[in-house]
């Protein structure tokens, strides 16, 4: 499988998760202070971390995200009391089976900011890209069809032979 | 899954609105450019109408979609602009004003997350067109929604009886509503009532308030419920069920007249740390003052001699009416109420956490609230401030600001009332022993109604003040002069000098401090603290009184550091927040919420434990579970816990959020082709 | 071969274990009236089949093939579009033709680690010269040929469109009987056919919906290895045990044969109805019961679960979201940077 | 010019065996190759899993036989945590296993072995098949097979959990027992079985041995190859499926040693070739000579007939006495005629139906002592067991967790893979010569060549046993088809 | 026997040696045995760092980095002396934060065949030690004299409580760790106001007058709450107060009397150990007087300093109650009172 994003310049796709009540609000608390940061970050926003399932993860990787950032309310300040432990919890697993698939752990990581932490989000969301970056493309070949998978562990006009 | 894989067109109509937002937007993102390629690229996906405008929350950017619901027969609508938590509510409106479900309206963020933190424009716009698919493949999927409304229980429980709480309780019994006031002490007043003046304008503390507590007292609407806590509640906005303990009086309220007999008889004193600050003493049998509200006293058990050694009794013997009565035991109430007020207060910062400072190792420092009771006529010493030999008169007094307050080592924040209280006491002891004041601060922050014309005041008094954090304040004398004093060594940041000032006496202006049970008390009533332990506000600006749950409101101090005034006015202001519900009869909440598919449940029971609200329940007979949509707050936690993929989450469904992960990579996806191609 | 109007009935097994065709042998007396109602054009293991005569069969002809097994080879790719071609009903039969199933595990590593493995690796392998089966080899006598293998097994589905999935390792002899009552049926107007896509021979809810065990609020305080536990109770949820059961996640439709045998599920039959991925499901359900809010004390507790790919994807991971690991996709094991 | 002759057992896109045979100038057999076109590579992707797992993952390599990977990899599974299991427990498993032995050499028997007996070899193609045997026998009997895979399957249910892919053998023992009643059910369905396997027999004697032309075929030497035999053996040295040591004896019978799972690796070496994905295992201490006969050569067979052959008799009274008819009527140990195999399964059919019920009617079969709590250090085990298609070898590493880091596999068809071939090599020769015609006799020959060994190539192949469906194609100078031949095509 | 790397520094050599002796004198009581390490160099002292940075660190990384070298077993260094704590704490703090300064000072040992891995080793004063991995509880145990009637007064110095980073000292501006231990032995414990004042470090060589003058603070004070003896932990601390009394009495013609002791030594002799092996009676200033009125075994002293301004106690305000923490502090006789 040749990554189709190995060029030297290889800016990684992140999709961050959100929680309404905390780090949502953070990133928009980032905006309003004019914070920068780099636009390889794309977010979603979900009620709670609370929400977060497995399958919205594995569907970025999935979808060629090169990594994904799951954020929420600190420990103890959840909105919903203490469902962002849920979150940890699932987290937790989650890195254990993604790595035995090949997908880095650096690759998918948890940051609790809280409503006003814009200035920490900013620097959460620089770290994991900076950090996917050097990881390099994941760009995962599922969604590929068929015909382009290496279909011959073998020399391929061999293959090819044996198609005609 | 199927339609994702092979995205044949889609049978929506949608229109996708980009704003401007002046410059605000259009400055990083190249808009013209997002809404054609949203027109173009999209179209598979059923964008029909693509524009871009100004300003779309402008009532002019409203018609805009409205007429394009109209004309254009849209089905669903997507704006890219601002942050939701600004305008989600306005594009809804206007689209519930073209005829949709409100529901079928989606808002993503190109400003606070694009606009706003991005520089290089031709990122930022193809970030804005991977946001904008990502809204439009989502926004399929939305559905129709119809806001939860339920009823709404006309009382009111109000959690303590300190100022604030008694204004809104005030406020709300005189407009017919009946509350329910709980205050953990014997009597309410709260700090206020131990208050001698109150700044600026130096009218009695008590002579002001007692008033408000005695009608608070005898109002059919209030129902005063002091010796008391609330220990149990559940149910939700509307529906509150509250368990609160009446800790046993020992006192038959109905025959006790508050005579007063019985305090006086009783052999047994004890230092009262609570109303007098530890520097007087009361009885084991007590009311904390003469104007207590209620009347009737209490029996401290810890101290009573019967309660300790079984005999005694004297307060019985003498008590005219007898009203004693030992067997009394706690006892457990429940009531139903529509909204909570928590208006749980604040406690003072313990100086002994700075020992330099020298509190309680040096006599003759104390804390503000010891001082206030020093000055209070009602106090120990009638008013005379003397120091703690109990007659010596200082001849030189410091004050110490921000004690506990602004300092890293413990708050970080400006207690607020620090400054015009050390004011106040300045203009006391000048007042009652012409004493020489010092006032040691870091700034002086007088911000308020003739705030600062009490410091000119102050000033021209000849208190003196030295702008400078205090080192330490000590009894070890170095020169002359400073024998038998308490120096206070401290920097003047205005001459550069290092000083040490002999005094008499020191006054520590404490920090205010959260309820060191805070966190029990925001498990108790499902509302969340600030880092440093202050209940948070809905919005600090917009909806300061209200809280992230529904009908549960804060006021006062347990929101943050305030004086009287400040406190007041929330104590109206929430007391209206909650008449607005009150009066709708019922309130309308986000239908964003979880349900359990009876067919597919295996009634495992994974999703039993997962909810904080106890909104699932578990039927033993059928062997499902369900979701009680009332108390479902919709956080989705059990949506992503169900191992069977039985529960749904309306407003953010799998397929939405799935569909909108698809459409934020989208772009990539065309650009990786042409990359591919050449390799 | 006896040609009348009867419709006609195909059974196929591309990369499989045979279990799918003792299954529908299992159904004993029933096989006569499958006898009874179809003519049989093409069944290898039980009667002389030819593909000549499928492929000279006019395309959609074959009313009802049951077609188990994965896709390993391009022969069994060839195989399912040929079967799709002469079929009106391709049922996806088996966790094999759904969803992969065990040997889906393969997914988890690459091909080329497989071969090394098999050819050098193994102990009892006395393979000096390194020789490895070729696709195209030269015997002095003339040149032989072995089919190619994917680098990644595949579902059925993912190589020819499927109008059913029935899913199970193998499928239940009785959702058999029950299945072919229903084409029956349906063939005599006697009832209709459920929507393309959907899943048939199965329940739309879990296996704990048919399982007996008593159950309560599930707090998982650790996660067991099953030799470990020192007397499995025989009437409580084993999750609530520790035991790691994989039936809160798995479609019903088995009769919860394993955790009536005190056995875990192990998963056989797949995602409940609409589920999207297996494994999601499981590692979400298992993590939020977890009791504990420490990372560290949490991390102790998942130690329980010693291969958390293999517990959550043992028979889901062809047709899973991820489908294979990344090694598997690129053909080599911790060489990505080499391609 | 070469003349090649490709025998697809079943169209190449049906991806199974294939036979191809290459010719000389002459018209002479050059060279034949039986290949197996696929890998499923278990032993690669079992590495990782707890290894309390395997017993459940291997069932996957063959839905025909998975109870003989399900006790081989439960043995090494117990193995590894060196732990013994409780004695009810190791008979629970031994029950199972008897039922299934005797439900899978009933199906042989009827629906695949049988027909070229109870029909005749030359009989018509289409009918040689189960439901030929129908009508010649009667449904009645037809209506006793279906009651014999039952009743079997039942029991692997009962005690397995399941009827395919049995998950109740765990390490140290089973997650279960079975009760009273489960017992009684299965006593009175051995009783029956029993009944059965005698039937059966005498079934065979009639009409094979009643039938000189059968008996020619049968000791003919068409079908012989003189290889060594290998079988698991009690301590008596009496044939047993479950447990015990493997024995492994020369083409003349003489025992030249036993060894236990452990020590299979210093017997057991297998050899790779280039034109087909499964190996060819060989006696290491012989070593590999080549696809040939004799004593020189390791090609051994595992075959219900070698395991005859391997062992001093059998452990049931019943069978025993057919063991020893068995013997005299072909003329002493060891036997090498492949047909005679059929006849050693059903000898093995009566064992299994006595020993079924020896184990129901045991007092300690239905204790809750079915499990022992591991408490050693997993490492590393070896599991082996008698599957009906040979001797069955499961080896697992694993770390101190117990997860597997290593797998080994030897499975019971591929025992055979290699005197296989030679027989098709066989048939081939013995009945193609220069400008002979070359007639469905072939086909007939390789296929009950093949059928003889019952090849369950499970993993690889999927053939159920013997069913070998075959097509020739013929190939003149000019490699033009000239004539297709076929049979079950 | 817990073990640790122990770094005494110059001064344990020469002047302070009897808080050497007294230390090697306890340490059996306390259970705790000591590396001392090889070979190490100056510290750099007060001055040092602020006259060549860098070559103070690299001066300190030697010492570390031998230290790390015969880390074996602990890698907590327990230094007694303050200047020697300091420096070296803060220099491994600098190091384990400033990569480029760890690079350089690591470059210039390798001259040595050195080399230092930042955060390898924990710098921990004595004090530290004996009153957190020791424990209260333990030492009252091993009292055998209490130090009954004995005032004592805690002076702590500067440079082992400042500067605060990292909270590496409770309190550091009001410690109150040496009273607690006082209390530990029986003594009698004054709320000293000054204990963490200036000793005038290396002022007596500088300007006399100043250093006489901070001396004078310290002593009157000391002298003010009737302290019998002053106990330090710091040897400079010691050698000033110690040595330049006299000095500083005739300075101002006063006759200041307060002996300074190590708490080392005060421990010892609870700890039932002979004046003469715990070093005492080589200080300046006498502290037989002193140690007479606890009995310790010592030739006729003058009589103790009659009382300056007797006080009787009146009837006045209570005192608000001290938290347990400070359970020293409460029972430390303020100035007035005099037992």
């Amino acid at each position: 499988m040749e990554p189709t994003k190995t060029n030297s310049s290889f800016e990684p796709v992140i999709i961050g998760f959100t929680c309404n009540w905390c780090s949502y609000r953070a990133a928009d608390m980032a905006g309003m202070a004019r914070m920068k940061y780099p636009t390889n970050i794309r977010l979603i926003r979900v009620m709670c971390s609370g929400r977060m399932d497995p399958l919205f993860v594995l569907k970025a990787f999935a979808s060629g995200a090169d990594g994904v950032l799951i954020t929420g309310c600190h420990p103890g300040d959840c909105h919903y009391i203490e469902q962002n432990y849920k979150a940890l919890r699932r987290f937790l697993l989650m890195q254990r089976t993604l790595e035995q698939m090949g997908i880095e752990p650096g690759r998918l990581k948890l940051v609790w900011a809280s409503a006003s932490e814009g200035a920490k989000f900013t620097d959460e969301v620089i770290k994991i890209i900076d950090e996917v970056r050097l990881l390099g493309p994941l760009n995962w070949p599922a969604g590929q069809e068929m015909e382009m998978l290496p279909e011959s562990i073998f020399d391929t006009e061999a293959a090819m032979e044996e198609e005609a | 899954m199927a339609e994702q894989d092979n995205p044949q067109k889609s049978q929506e109509r949608i229109g996708v609105y980009v704003c401007h937002c002046g410059s605000n937007i259009a400055g990083t993102v190249d808009v013209e450019e997002v809404h054609r390629w949203a027109a173009e690229r999209l179209e598979q996906d059923g964008v029909v109408v693509a524009r871009d405008y100004k300003f779309m929350c402008s009532s002019l950017g409203q018609e805009l979609i409205e007429r394009d619901i109209k004309n254009e027969g849209l089905t669903r609508v997507v704006v890219a602009a601002c942050s939701p938590h600004l305008h989600e509510a306005t594009f809804r409106e206007a689209t519930k004003q073209g005829g949709l479900n409100p529901y079928l309206c989606e808002l993503v963020s190109i400003r606070e997350q694009v606009s706003w933190v991005h520089s290089d424009k031709q990122k930022a716009t193809e970030k804005a067109k991977a946001v904008v698919a990502g809204g439009v493949r989502r926004v399929i999927h939305n559905v129709p929604l119809e806001p939860m409304r339920v009823p709404i229980h006309p009382d009111v429980l109000i959690v303590g009886g300190g100022v604030t709480g008694i204004q809104a309780a005030l406020e709300l019994a005189n407009g017919g509503k009946h509350v329910y006031l709980v205050e953990r002490d014997s009597t309410i007043g709260g700090h206020m009532a131990q208050l001698d003046k109150t700044f600026p304008t130096l009218d009695c503390s008590a002579c002001i308030l007692t008033p408000r507590m005695v009608s608070a007292g005898n109002h059919r609407n209030i129902t005063l419920l002091t010796w008391s806590e609330v220990t149990d509640v559940s149910g939700y906005v509307g529906n509150f069920t509250v368990t609160i303990r009446k800790k046993a009086r020992y006192i038959n309220t109905n025959l006790c007249t508050g005579c007063g007999v019985c305090s006086e008889k009783c052999p047994k004193k004890v230092i009262d740390d609570n109303f007098e600050a530890g520097l007087g003493y009361r009885k084991a049998v007590y009311t904390s003052f003469p104007q207590a509200v209620p009347k009737y006293p209490v029996i401290d058990v810890e101290n009573c001699t019967y309660f300790l050694k079984g005999t005694c009794k004297a307060c019985e013997r003498f008590c005219p009416p007898g009203a004693i009565d030992f067997t009394q035991k706690d006892e457990f109430i429940t009531v139903p109420v529509g909204n909570i007020i928590l208006a749980t207060g604040y406690q003072t910062f313990d100086p002994r956490r700075i020992p330099q400072y020298g509190y309680g190792r040096l006599a003759n420092v104390f804390t503000s609230m010891e001082f206030e009771r020093l000055s209070n006529s009602a106090g120990p010493t009638g008013g005379k401030v003397v120091l703690r030999d109990g007659k010596t008169t200082p001849r030189a007094v410091g004050i110490i600001h921000c004690v506990g307050s602004r300092d890293r080592k413990y708050n970080n924040y400006c207690s607020a009332i620090c400054c015009m209280q050390s004011l106040k006491f300045a203009h006391i002891v000048k007042e009652r022993t012409g004493a020489d004041v010092y006032e040691f601060y870091i700034d002086m922050r007088t911000p308020g109604k003739s705030y600062d014309e009490f410091y000119q005041r102050n000033l021209e008094e000849g208190v003196l003040f030295v702008r400078g954090r205090v080192a330490e304040v000590t009894d070890a004398a170095r020169l002359p002069g400073e024998e038998g004093k308490l120096i206070i060594q401290a920097e003047d940041t205005l001459i550069g000098k290092q000083r040490r000032i002999p005094v008499d006496m020191v006054i520590l202006s404490t920090a205010l401090e959260p309820r060191s049970d805070y966190e029990e008390v925001g498990k108790l009533f499902g509302i969340s603290c600030s880092t440093d332990g202050w209940f948070i506000e809905r919005h600090v600006k917009l909806d300061p009184v209200a809280t992230m749950t529904e009908g549960v409101f804060i006021a006062g101090c347990a929101v943050g550091p305030k004086d009287v005034p400040a406190s007041v006015s929330q104590g109206s202001a929430v007391a209206a927040r909650v008449f607005q519900y009150i009066q709708q009869g019922e309130i309308a909440l986000e239908p964003y919420r979880a349900t359990i598919d009876q067919e597919k449940c295996s009634g495992c029971r994974i999703c039993n434990d997962m909810c904080p609200f106890r909104a699932i329940l578990f039927h033993e007979d059928l062997m499902v579970s369900e979701v009680n949509p009332a108390l479902c707050q919709g956080c989705g936690t059990c949506v992503a816990a169900c191992p069977a993929g039985a529960i749904a989450g309306s407003g953010f469904s799998d397929e939405q959020i799935l569909a909108q992960i698809e459409g934020l990579m989208l772009i990539d996806q065309e650009q990786a082709q042409p990359v591919e191609a050449g390799l | 071969m006896t040609t009348n109007a009867k419709p006609k009935f195909a059974m196929y097994w591309a990369s499989s274990c045979g279990g799918c065709e003792i299954a529908v042998l299992n159904i004993h007396e029933k096989l006569l009236e499958v006898d009874e109602a179809f003519e049989v054009v093409f069944w290898p293991v039980a009667m002389d089949a030819k593909v000549k005569d499928v492929e000279a069969l006019p395309d959609q002809s074959i009313t009802l093939t049951l077609f188990n097994g994965g896709m390993r080879t391009a022969e069994n790719a060839e195989m399912a579009h040929l079967m799709r071609r002469k079929s009106q009903i391709l049922v996806a039969f088996g966790s094999c033709a759904c969803e992969g199933c065990i040997p889906g595990l393969a997914n988890l590593s690459s091909i080329q680690s497989m071969l090394d493995y098999n050819y050098s690796g193994s102990p009892t392998t006395e393979n000096p010269q390194d020789i490895r089966p070729q696709t195209n080899w030269e015997a002095p006598e003339g040149k032989l040929h072995l089919p190619a293998l994917f680098s990644v097994l595949q579902t059925l589905d993912q190589v020819v469109p499927v109008d059913y999935f029935m899913p199970g390792c193998p499928p239940e002899s009785k959702q058999i009987a029950a299945v072919i009552d229903l084409v029956v049926q349906a063939l005599h107007g006697q009832g209709t056919l459920p929507g393309r896509g959907a899943t048939i021979g199965a329940g739309l809810s879990t296996v704990c919906d048919e399982c007996p065990r008593t159950r309560n609020a599930k707090q998982i305080h650790k996660f067991m290895r099953v030799q470990n536990v020192q007397e499995i109770d025989p009437a409580l949820c084993l999750l609530e045990q520790g035991i790691p059961c994989n039936g809160p996640a798995t479609r019903s439709g088995c009769g919860a044969l394993c955790p009536n045998a005190s056995a875990q599920c192990a998963g056989c039959y797949g995602p409940a109805e609409g589920v999207i991925d297996y494994g999601a499901r499981l590692m979400s359900a298992f993590a939020s019961v977890i009791d504990s809010n420490d990372p560290v004390e949490i991390g102790h507790i998942l130690d329980g679960i010693p291969d958390p790919a293999g517990q959550f994807y043992r028979f889901n991971l062809a047709k899973s979201l991820l489908r294979a690991s990344k090694q598997a996709w690129i053909g080599y094991d911790g060489r990505q940077e080499d391609k | 010019m070469n003349q090649r002759i490709t025998i697809d057992p079943i169209t190449r896109l049906e991806g199974h065996g294939k036979i191809e045979i290459f010719l000389d100038e002459q018209g002479e057999v050059a060279n034949t190759y039986f290949q197996i076109p696929e890998l499923r590579g278990f032993e690669r992707f079992c590495v990782g899993r707890p290894v309390e797992d395997m017993p459940i993952l291997v069932n996957r390599i063959c839905g025909v036989c998975p109870e003989a990977h399900h006790m081989a990899a439960a043995k090494a599974a117990d193995a590894v945590y060196h732990v013994t299991i409780p004695s009810a427990a190791r008979k629970l498993r031994e029950l199972l296993y008897s039922a299934f032995y005797f439900t899978d050499h009933t199906t042989h028997f009827y629906a695949l072995g049988g027909p070229d007996f109870i029909l005749g070899p030359d009989s018509p193609v289409a009918e040689r098949n189960i439901l030929g045997v129908i009508h010649k026998v009667g449904l009645e009997i037809a209506g006793k097979v279906i009651q014999a895979r039952k009743y079997g399957h039942s029991v692997v249910e009962m005690i397995g959990g399941r009827k395919v892919h049995p998950c109740t053998s765990i390490p140290g023992g089973m997650t279960k027992g079975i009760t009273e009643e489960q017992r009684r059910e299965i006593e009175a369905m051995g009783h029956w079985a029993v009944d059965f396997a005698q039937f059966s027999l005498k079934l065979f004697n009639d009409i094979v041995m009643g039938n000189p032309a059968y008996i020619e075929m049968v000791l003919g030497d068409a079908y012989s190859h003189h290889t060594y035999s290998i079988g698991t053996v009690d301590g008596n040295n009496k044939v047993n499926f479950y447990d015990g040591q493997v024995s492994v004896v020369d083409p003349e019978g003489k025992r030249i040693g036993k060894y236990a799972g452990a020590e299979y690796m210093d017997w057991i070496a297998e050899r790779v070739e280039p034109w087909t994905y499964l190996k060819f295992p060989y006696l290491k201490k012989i070593g590999w000579k080549g696809f040939v006969d004799g004593k020189d050569s390791g090609v051994y067979m595992a075959t219900p007939l070698s395991r005859l052959n391997a062992s001093d008799g059998m452990a049931t009274p019943r069978a025993q006495e057919e063991y020893e008819r068995f013997f005299t009527a072909l003329g002493g140990k060891p036997v090498h005629q492949r047909l005679a195999i059929h006849w050693a399964r059903l000898v093995e059919l009566l064992y299994a139906a006595e020993r079924w019920v020896e184990l129901a009617t045991d007092p300690e079969i239905t204790s809750d002592k079915f499990h022992t709590v591991p408490t050693e250090k997993p490492t590393e085990g070896v599991g082996i067991v008698e599957a009906p298609r040979g001797t069955l070898t499961h080896h697992y590493w694993t770390d101190e967790r117990g997860v597997v880091t290593k797998v080994n596999l030897i499975v019971g068809t591929t025992n055979n893979y290699a005197p296989i071939s030679m027989s098709v090599n066989k048939a081939a020769r013995s009945l193609i010569h220069n400008g002979t015609i070359i007639t469905e006799g072939l086909l007939n020959r390789i296929e009950m060549a093949f059928r003889a060994y019952d090849p369950c190539f499970g993993c690889a192949t999927h053939s159920l046993p013997g069913q070998m469906p075959l097509q020739l194609n013929i190939y003149n100078a000019r490699g033009e088809v000239v004539d297709v031949l076929r049979q079950y095509c | 026997m817990k073990k640790y790397l122990f770094f005494p520094g110059c001064s344990l050599e020469r002047n302070a040696r009897s808080y050497y002796d007294s230390i090697m004198a306890i340490r059996d009581d306390l259970d705790i045995e000591f590396e001392e390490i090889q070979d190490y160099n100056c510290c750099g002292a007060t001055e040092y760092t602020s006259i060549h940075r860098l070559g103070s660190f690299a001066l300190l990384g030697r010492n570390l980095a031998l230290a790390e070298k015969q880390s074996n077993g602990t890698h907590t260094m327990t230094v007694p002396c303050s200047a020697c704590y300091l420096n070296l704490s803060k220099t491994e703090h600098y190091l384990r934060t400033d990569a480029h300064l760890a690079g350089q000072v690591n470059q210039a040992l390798e001259a040595g065949g050195l080399h230092y891995n930042p955060g390898m080793l924990d710098i921990r004063h004595i004090l530290d030690i004996i009153f957190n991995d020791v424990g209260i509880d333990v030492i009252k145990s091993k009292v055998v004299h209490p130090l009954t009637g004995l005032r004592v007064a805690s002076y702590y110095g500067c440079m082992i409580i400042r500067p605060d980073y990292e909270n590496r000292f409770p309190d550091p501006e009001y410690p109150d760790l040496l009273e607690k231990l006082m209390s530990a032995l029986g003594a009698e414990v004054i709320d000293y106001p000054l204990r963490a004042h200036c000793c005038s470090g290396h002022m007596p060589s500088i300007s006399a007058p100043v250093a006489y003058e901070l001396i004078r603070r310290l002593i009157h004070t000391a002298d003010e709450y009737k302290a019998d003896v002053l106990v330090t932990l710091c040897p400079m601390c010691q050698l000033n107060l110690d040595a330049y009394q006299p000095d500083m009495n005739r300075h101002f013609n006063t006759n200041y009397h307060v002996p300074i002791l190590y708490f080392t030594q005060l421990m010892g002799l609870a700890f039932g150990k002979t004046a003469k092996e715990l070093g005492i009676g080589k200080e300046f200033i006498d502290a037989r007087p002193a140690l007479s009125r606890i009995g310790i075994e010592v030739p006729p002293a003058e009589p103790a300093p009659e009382v300056r301004h007797p006080r009787k106690k009146e009837e006045g305000l209570p005192m608000p109650k001290m938290p347990a923490k400070n359970m020293s502090a409460s029972s430390q006789g303020g100035k007035d009172e005099v037992k």
